[in-house]
């Protein structure tokens, strides 16, 4: 190349030809570290998270990732609810499975409560069936988004369409397509639909087809695969050091499913498998999402099969609100319902942490009862919260473009994260 | 009184008992229902309450008594020795729910429109006791809706569950007999008395004791719901009494006001004069210091206010006068003698009030001043009279004058040269005023009041100071700081702890604990 | 079923270390001396018998009106033993300062931000206490019970009338 | 006067143009973002409008849609990006957070975008349906035909023009002004 070269380098270097990677360090072309700002409105970062990151070209030499952007203030609020006005805050704390948050926070105040045993064995099942529901629709989410970020955007429309069956059906259950507000202390507010069974088997088979479709889309696709496979592994140790749940930690090894390991509800009636991860890497978050859909429709067809008669809310003037009718044409269900809106359901002191499978892992309620209607603290332990912090040790050392899947597959949720 | 014990003297003989199994102790003379509330035994009950005779009407507090064929209603059986009481069995637990059943019978379904709900011991009885759905919805027996029965009260007889308390207040409180019932069974009706309207001086407290919405305050009723109030602990300003009170607010607004149980002042009542003491909080207020009529900033305010002070104190002090008011609390009362005695140099302190009113010997005092024992007790033998001011404005011995709170028993004062004023209202004062500053209320500070027993009582800032008007302590010390002295109060409590050390009949009063207001809906039904 | 880790608890630190044990609607829980934070939760992850291994959850809680007036509150899970505990120090208002256990559980980092954030604890040892749900130029500590529930400290907003 | 009667039907034609061809920037912070995506999807189908292409810069955009809650930290970030779009713009609060803050009434969480930003048009809902944000779009591309969107206003004002008073707040309540 050129003679009249500046003299300081010693040799001269060729890059892009021969062995230009195994050339002695002091010869590489000079690089200083820069700031770099991605966030809080970025198509990859959902709109709410910030990562402050130093990096080496296209390397990353450390990250700080910034959250609160959504921080809605669920305990506040719920301090200033009475029980069942929490509700729908919780519809909104994993807003992508609603009924998840529901259920575990029902099942909090219920054990508070004490009458976490009377819940009508209907209950139960509408509560599995509508929470499985969820759950599938929460990793079809997650899929499609991270598919799209990378750009993969029919697959996102497949499992979009999948997604939208689902929320028919609940919305039909529920009233709401998204923010359901639909299970109740002591039980649900309504029960399914009549020919709701039929309806759920035939989504069911269109959403296996949906997701075998994005299955081959994704899982042999050579694109795919180069930004997922060995990225941003995660160790067994890390999981538990890190606090890491859900498909995060079982991807990493960790089999942990409190499902599984610690039953609520019926989930023990049911046989359905907890994948587990080998690598800890992309790739296995995404394979574990892609098969708890299909355990949670196998648990799903289950809860069809055996589904229970009877009511599906507990007859407990004192929990349950009374029929409507009752409510407008005697006084004493109307007294019954004026005080259990007004004063709220009296919890007696104490308290209590209840925790659930939530979409994105061990979903907490640590909840403070001082004995009035409302809570003196409703804590909630988000999953991704821990998820999303162990990003600040498995970044590092990756490429920028690495953030997008990476952060896509630890499928960060701002409602929950920030609460 | 019931739900709290009282050291009994040891020469009363007790007698022993039984009561759900476990054995205990009671003095003669105690009915079976205040026993089971001292040891904490719940027994529900709508006749009967603890200010008032007990005539067993409602049977709600009916009670087993070994030996005994059929309950007893235990809130006027007297507790007798080796009595065997049982409170809960299955046959008294039932017995009570169908009492209840039939209370509830004939009780329109208003809980949405009616001014009791959320405060309703009806209400509280059915959940804590019954709370199962209703056997029958037939049709119930109509009854007058809207009955005025006075000026204060308007009845609704369908609500009414006959339990006679009202009844028994007018003819035990207020002693008149304006309230009587009229027919029998479910015709049964609350009325006045032939020829009588329920215009007693306590009527208001029919309102109160009344366990469901039959009875409501014209002043209140439909003005706001109970169960969005917020109680904070005060004391009546009406007069010198001093009635324990709750003040009952919501967004920033004093609702209504209604007694609070203290034995040694006012039992269980107020007189409704006092009830309505407190719209003047809201009416017609100073809300921002003015200087020379324009309004100013509190700076600029405080400023000139020291600057004529100081210049009339220079001058020659002795035509420099102060005007206290037996409406401001021990703390203002205090800085404000000290401001005067350290800074100023005043010895013409004068103090005014409201005038004197009708009086009984029930509750109600003459003396229509909240303070004027602490007053006197702060301002010592020195303090002049209201009427001594007159007479030094005629003769012109005081030029200079520093008026707090509200002077308009004082004749006109627009001759003077220089007027400074504190005001709680835009009075005549105001208006002549060099230099006027904007006064917390009663109910906007934290403070104490004496009252005509010399008790020294704890008042709670319910509601924030009107516009930009501060406690008359602060102000006397942004004077002081104004006038070069430098003093170390940072919130009233120091002033109090202060007035405690220098007035020795106020030694040994107690600051209290701090009141966190709650919300009523979260304080359990009052009834 | 978590009896044990009480049990294990007891016969390891004394009385003045470990204030109070209980169990309630299943869960059991231990009060700890809050010089002891650090050690307790050391001995809980290393001892073989209760192995409580897992960080899960750790956060305050304002009793306002009791003294001490907070309390923080972690919670631990056995990854093996499938058992878990919940430890509670209280902290008095005028310095609530507690060990960081950051150096046993990377993952408490965030959970001790968060503490700090909305309830003013500040940790020993933690590597860097900043808010993280809040604003830095936010004042005050919001879940507080005597924080305003609408106490809002705006950063930006439009001048009234304006058209942009 | 032909000047003016051919700049505004130029003016038409242009407005007639732009109502079918938005670059959307959605600002998605919160569960809403969930619903607007279902607006993209092949139910709803948001293309038929004209206004599926969504542009992650600013400067590229020209509709931006709140989606979610804003928060006060969120603030400054909203209001920098609307900065950055190039004129004319137009803004869309998508459901009951972004347009008044919803049942969120706290420490955190802002009372509305429109504290930062000026809003065209305000969707109810928590979260609405993607109807309604296809209804939205409609309304907004009638708007933008007539020339009332916020900006075209304000554009028009700098040239000169007056105002309409029904543009300066899209709910038609043009005495309080764009502030709240």
């Amino acid at each position: 190349m050129d003679e009249r070269a500046p003299s300081q380098t010693a040799r001269r270097v060729v890059i892009g030809l021969g062995d230009a990677a195994n050339l002695p360090e002091a010869d590489e072309l000079p690089t200083e570290s820069m700031p770099l700002n991605m966030g809080p409105s970025h198509p990859a970062m959902h709109g709410t998270v910030r990562m402050v990151l130093e990096v080496d070209g296209e390397k990353i030499r450390s990250v700080d990732v910034q959250i609160g952007f959504l921080h809605r203030c669920f305990e506040k609020e719920a301090e200033n609810a009475t029980w069942t006005q929490i509700f729908p805050y919780t519809d909104r704390l994993n807003y992508v499975s609603p009924m998840l948050c529901n259920v575990g926070y029902a099942l909090a105040v219920e054990k508070l409560l004490d009458i976490d045993g009377r819940i009508p064995e209907r209950a139960q099942f509408i509560r599995v069936i509508v929470g499985e529901i969820s759950r599938i629709t929460d990793h079809l989410t997650c899929l499609a988004a991270s598919a799209m970020e990378l750009a993969a955007f029919t697959v996102f429309f497949y499992l979009m369409k999948a997604r939208e069956w689902f929320w028919e059906l609940l919305e039909e259950v529920s009233g709401a397509r998204l923010t359901h507000s639909y299970v109740r202390i002591g039980g649900v507010v309504a029960d399914l639909t009549d020919d709701f069974c039929p309806k759920l088997r035939d989504v069911l088979r269109r959403c296996r087809a949906a997701i075998a479709d994005a299955d081959k889309l994704l899982t042999g696709n050579r694109i795919f695969r180069d930004r997922m496979d060995g990225i941003a592994i995660i160790t067994r140790d890390d999981a538990i050091g890190w606090g890491l749940t859900g498909p995060v930690g079982r991807s990493a090894g960790l089999d942990y499913d409190v499902r599984k390991d610690h039953p609520y509800l019926v989930y023990d009636r049911f046989d359905f498998d907890v994948p587990v991860g080998s690598k800890g890497d992309n790739f296995d978050r995404y394979a574990v999402r892609l098969e708890e859909m299909r355990q949670s429709m196998r648990i799903l067809e289950q809860a069809m099969e055996r589904l229970p008669a009877g009511p599906v809310l507990l007859d407990d003037a004192r929990v349950a609100l009374p029929p409507k009718r009752e409510v407008y044409n005697t006084i004493e269900s109307m007294i019954a319902h004026f005080k259990l809106i007004m004063d709220g359901i009296v919890v007696p002191p104490g308290e209590i942490y209840s925790f659930t499978e939530g979409g994105n892992g061990e979903l907490g309620f640590y909840i403070v009862s001082d004995g009035t209607g409302q809570p003196w603290k409703c804590r909630v332990r988000p999953p991704c919260f821990a998820n999303l912090a162990v990003l600040n040790k498995i970044l590092p050392g990756l490429f920028i473009a690495d953030i997008v899947p990476t952060f896509g597959m630890i499928n960060m949720i701002g409602g929950e994260c920030d609460r | 009184m019931a739900g709290e014990p009282q050291a009994l003297p040891a020469s009363r003989a007790k007698l022993k008992m039984v009561i759900d199994g476990k054995a205990h102790e009671f003095p003669a003379g105690l009915t079976i229902l205040e026993a089971c509330q001292r040891v904490g035994i719940a027994v529900p009950f709508f006749c009967w309450h603890p200010g008032l005779s007990a005539p067993a009407v409602c049977r709600q507090c009916l009670v087993e008594i070994k030996g005994f064929p059929k309950p007893i209603p235990s809130c006027y059986t007297l507790v007798a020795d080796r009595m065997e009481i049982i409170t809960n069995s299955p046959k008294v637990l039932d017995v009570r729910r169908q009492m209840l059943e039939f209370t509830l019978l004939n009780h329109p379904i208003d809980c949405p429109i009616c001014d009791k709900a959320g405060e309703c011991l009806l209400q509280k009885h059915y959940f804590d006791w019954d709370a199962r759905l209703a056997r029958n919805d037939g049709s119930k027996v109509r009854k007058a809706k809207v009955v005025d029965l006075g000026r204060h009260i308007v009845l609704d007889q369908e609500r009414c569950i006959l339990c006679t308390r009202c009844i028994r207040v007018c003819n035990e409180v207020a002693r008149q007999a304006d309230l009587v019932m009229a027919f029998r069974g479910d015709r049964q009706l609350l009325t006045t008395a032939p020829g009588k309207r329920l215009d007693n001086p306590y009527s208001l407290n029919t309102v109160d004791v009344c366990p469901v919405g039959a009875l409501t305050a014209k002043d209140f009723r439909f003005s706001m719901r109970a169960w969005e109030l917020w109680a904070t602990p005060s004391v009546c300003p009406g007069c010198a009494t001093g009635c324990n009170i709750e003040i009952h607010a919501a967004r920033n607004r004093i609702r209504r006001l209604v007694p609070r149980l203290n034995p040694a002042v006012n039992k269980y009542w107020m007189c409704d004069e006092g009830r309505l003491s407190y719209k003047p909080v809201h009416q017609s207020r100073l809300a921002a210091p003015t200087v020379a009529g324009a309004p100013a900033s509190w700076d600029a305010a405080l400023a000139e206010a020291a600057r004529l002070l100081a210049a009339a104190r220079d001058k020659s002090p002795s035509t420099l006068g102060m005007v206290l008011s037996a409406q401001m609390t021990n703390e203002d009362l205090f800085a404000f003698s000290r401001l005067a005695g350290e800074n100023l140099r005043i010895d013409r302190v004068y103090l005014t009030g409201a005038e004197q009113g009708w009086c009984d010997d029930i509750l109600v005092s003459a003396d229509k001043n909240p303070n004027t024992t602490g007053a006197r007790l702060i301002g010592g033998p020195t303090l002049r009279s209201a009427a001594d001011l007159k007479q030094d404005l005629e003769a012109g011995v005081v030029t200079a004058l520093l008026v707090i709170g509200e002077a308009n028993s004082v004749g006109p004062l627009d001759s003077l040269p220089i007027l400074v004023v504190l005001a709680w209202h835009r009075d005549p004062p105001v208006s002549a005023a060099s230099v006027a500053l904007p006064l917390a209320m009663w109910a906007e500070v934290d403070g104490s009041f004496t009252n005509r027993q010399g008790k020294v009582q704890r008042l709670h800032a319910a509601v924030a100071p009107a516009g930009q008007s501060r406690p008359g302590w602060e102000i006397a010390v942004r004077l002081a700081e104004a006038l070069g002295a430098t003093w170390t109060y940072a919130n009233a409590r120091q002033v109090f702890s202060a007035v405690c050390e220098k007035a020795t009949l106020m030694s040994g009063a107690d600051w209290g604990k701090p009141e966190i207001p709650v919300q009523l809906r979260f304080a359990n039904s009052r009834g | 079923m978590a009896k044990i880790i009480l049990d294990r608890l007891l016969e390891q630190f004394v009385a003045g270390e470990i204030l109070e044990t209980g169990s309630q609607h299943g869960n059991e829980w231990a009060r700890v001396a809050p010089a002891n934070w650090r050690a307790v939760a050391q001995f809980l992850r290393d001892d073989p018998v209760t192995a409580l291994n897992m960080f899960i959850d750790l956060t305050c809680v304002d009793r306002l009106g009791r003294k001490p007036r907070f309390d923080v509150v972690m919670h631990l899970y056995s990854v093996d033993e499938k058992h878990r505990v919940r430890l509670l120090a209280g902290l008095p208002e005028d310095d609530p300062s507690i060990d960081s256990v950051v150096v046993l559980w990377p993952g408490a980092n965030w959970f001790e931000r968060e503490a700090f954030d909305l309830y003013g604890v500040r940790f020993a040892g933690h590597p860097d206490l900043r808010r993280i749900l809040m604003y830095p130029e936010f004042v005050g500590h919001p879940l507080r019970k005597d924080f305003p529930k609408e106490g809002r400290q705006p950063l930006l907003r439009r001048l009234p009338g304006s058209v942009d | 006067m032909p000047f003016s009667v051919y700049t505004s039907k130029l003016a038409q034609a242009v407005n007639w143009a732009r109502k079918f061809s938005l670059f959307e920037y959605p600002f998605v912070t919160a569960c809403c973002g969930m619903e607007f995506m279902a607006t993209w999807a092949p139910k709803y189908d948001i293309a038929r409008f004209g206004a599926e292409l969504p542009r992650f810069s600013p400067r590229q955009a020209d509709l931006l849609i709140v989606v979610g809650t804003i928060t006060e930290r969120q603030g400054p970030v909203l209001r920098r990006i609307y900065d950055q779009m190039c004129e004319p713009k137009w803004v869309i609060a998508y459901g009951v957070c972004a347009s008044t803050g919803g049942f969120y009434q706290n420490y955190s969480t802002m009372p509305g975008a429109d504290q930062v930003i000026p809003v065209d048009i305000y969707i109810p809902g928590c979260p609405p349906r993607p109807e309604q944000m296809l209804d939205a779009l409609v309304m907004l591309q009638e708007r933008i035909q007539k020339g009332e969107g916020h900006s075209q206003v304000v554009l028009r004002a700098e040239r000169g023009y007056v105002a309409p008073d029904v543009a300066i707040r899209p709910d038609g309540n043009a005495k309080e002004g764009a502030g709240r």
